[in-house]
């Protein structure tokens, strides 16, 4: 996938020949998104022996312009899943008052299915259940299965949700979760994935720690969150609409802790001495 | 021609607030043949005595399954029941394609509950003339409800519907607390007797009139065992261990009761 | 019923010559057969009880709710015919989703009531239809402070949303029952189903508008719930019964706004009471005030 | 001024398997699209048929322009079991082009064979399965499902039977069938494999009197080995193909299924 939103839904340059981007600015009545406007970055998420971490930068772009810098990408669901979306704001909106919407409809029979014997506990307050599955509620896979359908229903109607969407808990056999799905509704899954730019240039590092099911089954917790911070880094020094301020969210079988005020730390920027056209010239 | 004037239709209450459309449709479900239904901690078995209408006609299909964790025994109009069976049918699939999950039985059994309650709330449709037991697994375990015409669903231990059916309910009743730890086995022998006390007298479970479903939930190896309804020669082991056994009821001593009744 | 046979009273939405429409009243009787359901609105909060008569042993027990969540922080709890009330229910839920369709934010339990009263009236005004056999009892508490609109990406301006009157307090707890007729009011404490005379003494006797109403806690309203079940349905003592009780307190009492159903250790010690309070009443016989101690 | 940006080579892409001219010099309004809902998703499938066994297999891999979306994707799905993880399947369908009108092409197939089951309490055939998925996509006819298909099964003597399908429904059954990106690399391998094109007797003649080989039924083993080696080449010569080599071997005792690793590079 072209790291670029604005590539995402055009035909392929090299299979099509470049695209003419004059055609967009036709003075057609719309009637659905033809292109993103305000647009966030990469969000990268890595499984580790527990569960999976993932980031996402708080900025949102329109183009080229830093717009907002205090954009929050990572959203729980059902304390149990974290969901991240990469590409319209807009549109991720949306999608986040439908999911606002969905958890609200599987509380409803959450309480219904609730097994009387096992009525709810005392003092418990949020439903942050220890075991995320048994309690008979959406899990990331299902959660994912639908942003799937929803995803593809849209660009069937050609309405698309102009968003790549990474989704991460736990499957219905109670292991780590990470699946993406597309604005086209592709859905796939794998040890660690990203999006936008952090497809180039994060997932080649994760790969390196991740590289299986296996490996990843082999990471703990510290080292995930470390592999995603060091990808942070690489991304704000190599993605032109990044930030380094960024939300951090882990999920585990205990719930979903998510971060919004990470910053990055130690960044050296030593290298782009060396490199024509970055940063200050002194030549 | 009519009993009074309150009962020409279902919207229309009489004086004491009641609607004796939806009361009568309760009654066609005792017209039909009775089915039993049992849950236990961990299956849920439903048994059902088919009819046939001569002796060489075919018997009446009584169970059907939904999907893959859901069942469902019917009692009263065929035709109604097959409306909702579709519709359920259609559900599961539906819910399965879009959250790749089986739907939670009681999701289910409120949707046939909100369909069913506007027909006693518009005029022009009548209410359904069938009763359901529908057994399912999910994942809180195994579940039977019970749903009746006025769009009345409810989650039941055990429970029968049909002619005759208030001695199979009697059966039940007296053996409620050792359902929750029978076994598969034990859990359809307590329907097949709960249905034999509601048999016509000199009438017997055969191969042909006997119909058993059952579900298990999820084992340790999060596997579930499928709804399946079983008919015929796979039914005669059961039939034959439950036959004149009188005397020989499981370990609990719980055959004394059954000289007590009589049928009326 | 002096009007029965008269024919005004064979199809709906039709006046009697005395201007009465007796197929709302006959729905009235429907709900006065029901379970009784009361709800009670202190300071902290809102509960909702209802005794649900065990029509068969075979229940299974504690499975079968009949307290409904609309949204995150409302419940809906009605006498009658239940069917009918789970159909209200429904409504109420589209209600709630086309709220925040429209808002972006959650619906406020007047606003709700509003619409579901409308709903209800809607029912009497057509021959096609019938009135509901229930009366609903809707509970909820407004957020008093400003909630994000959904589907916020940050944090917004820093100052408040302004608009504000000072010294005036906003959201809060809210009650409000509606009956077949689509009539509604709020209540400090509602009573419905076949148990209500008995109910609503108890409830006038806690002076919930006055003094009562400030000092009592949730949890005490709880028990109090839990007892004034205990009391109304002691008309009715042959049949066994279940008391379901829900409560929602502001965001910071135990429910962080949120409707959910009583904790069960907090349920079962407010039946122990009841029990008690309703032994020691009969012991005595004299009518007593009977307010509980702790 | 999107070729400044891009990063891909301005050529016309190293084979891709959805090769299409730039559409330049199409009437004005052929040009009007502005969300393009197709993309490739690379990988190949194949399918052979012998006496009594047929076998499914493609590569896992899922890609996107030149990155590597996963490297475990199946493209092989059984098809019409009674349950969701299709134990009594005896149907294997594979799908190869965009990934997600592949995923809904399955689904539609798969729900429509459960239905079958309920309505007419036996599992569907593979003939009957075969006609029927021809209809669903020629139902899209004029928004296809950007898949190629391959269905695989036992027809009713027992018989190993191949469907393979363009993407509007045009289908016949063959004895094996590569598709996919590497299909053409494939395809003429298995002309010479299976179905012994081109394999004469050597010294037996000059021009048409040369005396072709004698052909024969593979055996199980022999069409193992030979899935194996086609992709082993594939893997070679395409970017697209690769990872891993999911194989779905039916017989009458059911489905048999196989994970092999294939090159990662």
């Amino acid at each position: 996938m072209d790291h670029r939103p604005q590539a995402w839904g055009r035909p392929r340059d090299d299979v099509y020949g470049p695209y003419d981007a004059s055609y967009l600015h036709t003075s057609m009545p719309k009637t659905a998104t033809q292109s993103p406007i305000v647009t966030g970055t990469s969000v990268i998420a890595i499984k580790f022996k527990d569960g999976v971490v993932m980031a996402a930068d708080n900025l949102a772009s329109y183009g080229s312009l830093a717009r907002f810098t205090d954009v929050k990408r990572l959203r729980p669901f059902l304390s149990t899943s974290v969901v991240g979306f990469g590409g319209d704001v807009s549109d991720m909106q949306f999608l986040d008052r439908h999911l606002t919407e969905l958890a609200i409809d599987e509380a409803y029979e959450a309480e219904g299915c609730s097994a009387g014997d096992v009525s709810s506990s005392p003092s418990s307050t949020s439903s942050s259940d220890s075991s995320p599955n048994k309690n008979g509620q959406l899990n990331a896979s299902n959660l994912h299965k639908y942003l799937t359908k929803l995803m593809y229903r849209r660009r069937n109607s050609f309405d698309p949700l102009w968003n790549q969407i990474l989704v991460a808990g736990f499957d219905s056999a109670s292991q780590p979760f990470l699946a993406s799905v597309d604005l086209r509704g592709t859905a796939f899954t794998s040890p660690s994935l990203a999006t936008g730019y952090g497809a180039m240039l994060a997932q080649p590092i994760m790969r390196k720690y991740a590289a299986t099911e296996e490996d990843a089954a082999r990471l703990t917790r510290e080292e995930a969150v470390k592999v995603v911070r060091e990808c942070m880094k690489v991304l704000f020094y190599r993605d032109a609409r990044s930030l380094d301020r960024f939300s951090l969210a882990v999920v585990t079988k205990d719930g979903v802790e998510i971060s919004e005020d990470e910053v990055l730390e130690e960044q050296s920027w030593a290298f782009a001495e060396r490199i024509r056209g970055y940063g200050t010239q002194t030549v | 021609m009519f009993r009074n004037n309150y009962d020409n239709d279902s919207v229309t209450f009489s004086p004491q607030g009641r609607i004796f459309q939806v009361e009568y449709a309760a009654e066609a479900v005792k017209q039909g043949s009775v089915v039993v239904g049992i849950a236990s901690k961990t299956h849920v078995v439903l048994v059902a005595i088919k009819r046939n209408a001569e002796e060489l006609s075919s018997y009446q299909k009584k169970l059907f399954p939904i999907d893959e964790h859901v069942g469902i025994a019917i009692a009263g109009l065929t035709s109604d029941a097959r409306v909702l069976s579709n519709f359920m049918k259609q559900q599961c699939l539906g819910h399965r394609l879009t959250y790749g999950r089986s739907m939670p039985v009681r999701t289910l059994v409120d949707m046939i509950g909100s369909k069913a309650q506007i027909n006693t709330q518009h005029y022009g449709k009548r209410p359904y003339g069938v009763g359901l037991l529908v057994a399912g697994v999910d994942d809180h375990g195994p579940h039977l409800f019970e749903f009746q015409p006025s769009g009345m669903t409810e989650e039941m231990v055990a429970f029968a519907i049909g002619a005759r059916s208030q001695m199979a309910r009697t059966y039940l009743e007296k053996h409620l607390d050792k359902f929750a730890e029978c076994d598969r086995e034990e859990l359809i022998r307590h329907g097949l007797r709960a249905l034999k006390e509601s048999l016509v007298q000199d009438r017997e479970l055969t191969v042909d009139n006997t119909s058993v479903g059952i579900a298990g939930a999820a084992d340790k190896a999060g596997k579930v065992e499928p709804f399946k309804v079983y008919d015929g020669q796979e039914v005669a082991a059961w039939i034959e261990s439950v036959a004149d056994d009188k005397e020989a009821a499981p370990a609990g001593g719980s055959g004394e009761g059954e000289t007590m009744e009589v049928d009326p | 019923m002096t009007s029965i046979g008269t024919g005004y009273d064979l199809a709906n939405s039709i006046f009697s010559p005395d201007g009465r429409n007796f197929q709302v009243e006959y729905a009235v009787k429907a709900v006065e057969n029901g379970g009784t359901s009361i709800g009670i609105r202190c300071k902290e909060g809102v509960v909702l009880a209802v005794e649900k008569i065990i029509t068969s042993k075979l229940l299974k027990p504690n499975a079968n709710k009949r307290i409904a969540t609309v949204d995150r922080h409302l419940g809906i709890v009605y006498s009658g015919m239940i069917p009918d009330g789970r159909h209200f229910v429904d409504r109420a839920r589209d209600e709630a989703r086309a709220w925040r369709d429209t808002f972006k934010s959650p619906i406020g339990t007047a606003d709700l009531a509003s619409r579901m009263g409308g709903y209800m009236q809607a029912y009497t005004l057509y021959q096609s239809v019938r009135p509901f056999g229930i009366t609903a009892i809707v509970g909820g508490y407004d957020p008093s402070v400003d909630l994000p609109v959904d589907g916020e990406v940050g944090r917004g301006p820093s100052c408040g949303a302004g608009g504000k009157i000072p010294g005036k307090n906003f959201g809060g707890p809210g009650l409000y029952m509606i009956e077949p007729s689509g009539l509604y009011w709020g209540y400090y404490g509602a009573a419905t189903g076949k148990g209500r005379q008995a109910a609503k003494a108890e409830l006038e006797k806690l002076d919930l508008a006055g003094p009562g109403g400030e000092s009592l806690t949730l949890e005490q309203a709880v028990k109090e719930a839990a007892r004034i079940i205990y009391v109304a349905h002691d008309d009715n003592k042959d049949k066994d019964f279940e008391l379901e009780m829900t409560w929602i307190s502001g965001p910071e009492g135990p429910t962080k706004g949120l409707h959910q159903e009583v904790p069960r250790a907090l349920r079962e010690e407010a039946e122990r009471l009841a029990k008690k309070a309703l032994e020691s009443d009969d012991e005595e016989e004299e009518g007593k005030d009977d307010k509980m101690e702790e | 001024m999107a070729a400044m940006f891009s990063q891909n080579p301005l050529m016309n892409g190293p084979n891709y398997s959805v090769n299409d001219a730039p559409r330049i010099g199409a009437p004005e309004g052929a040009r009007e699209h502005r969300f393009d809902p197709y993309t490739d998703n690379g990988g190949s499938t194949l399918a052979i048929a012998g006496a009594d066994f047929a076998i499914m297999a493609g590569d896992t891999r899922l890609t996107s322009g030149y990155s590597i979306n996963s490297r475990f994707h199946p493209k092989l799905f059984k098809i019409g079991g009674t349950t969701a993880d299709q134990e009594d399947a005896t149907i294997v369908l594979s799908v190869v082009g965009f990934a997600a009108d592949g995923e809904a092409l399955k689904e539609r197939l798969d729900a429509i064979c459960k239905m079958y089951r309920y309505r007419h309490g036996k599992p569907m055939s593979v003939k009957a399965c075969a006609q029927r998925l021809s209809t669903i996509l020629y139902g899209k006819r004029f928004f296809p499902y950007y898949a190629y298909a391959i269905l695989a099964g036992l027809d009713e003597e027992g018989k190993g039977a191949v469907y393979s399908y363009d993407p509007v429904g045009s289908y016949e059954r063959e004895q094996c069938r590569a598709g996919g990106a590497a299909a053409s690399l494939i395809m003429p391998f298995l002309d010479n494999q299976v179905n012994f094109k081109n394999q004469y007797i050597p010294n037996s003649g000059e021009g048409h009197a040369l005396v072709e080989r004698e052909r024969r039924p593979l055996t199980r083993r022999e069409v193992e080995v030979l899935v194996k080696d086609a992709f082993d080449g594939a893997v070679e010569r395409h970017i697209e193909v690769g990872d891993g080599l999911q194989m779905m071997i039916i017989t009458k005792s059911g489905i048999e299924e196989v994970l092999l690793p294939l090159k990662k590079d």
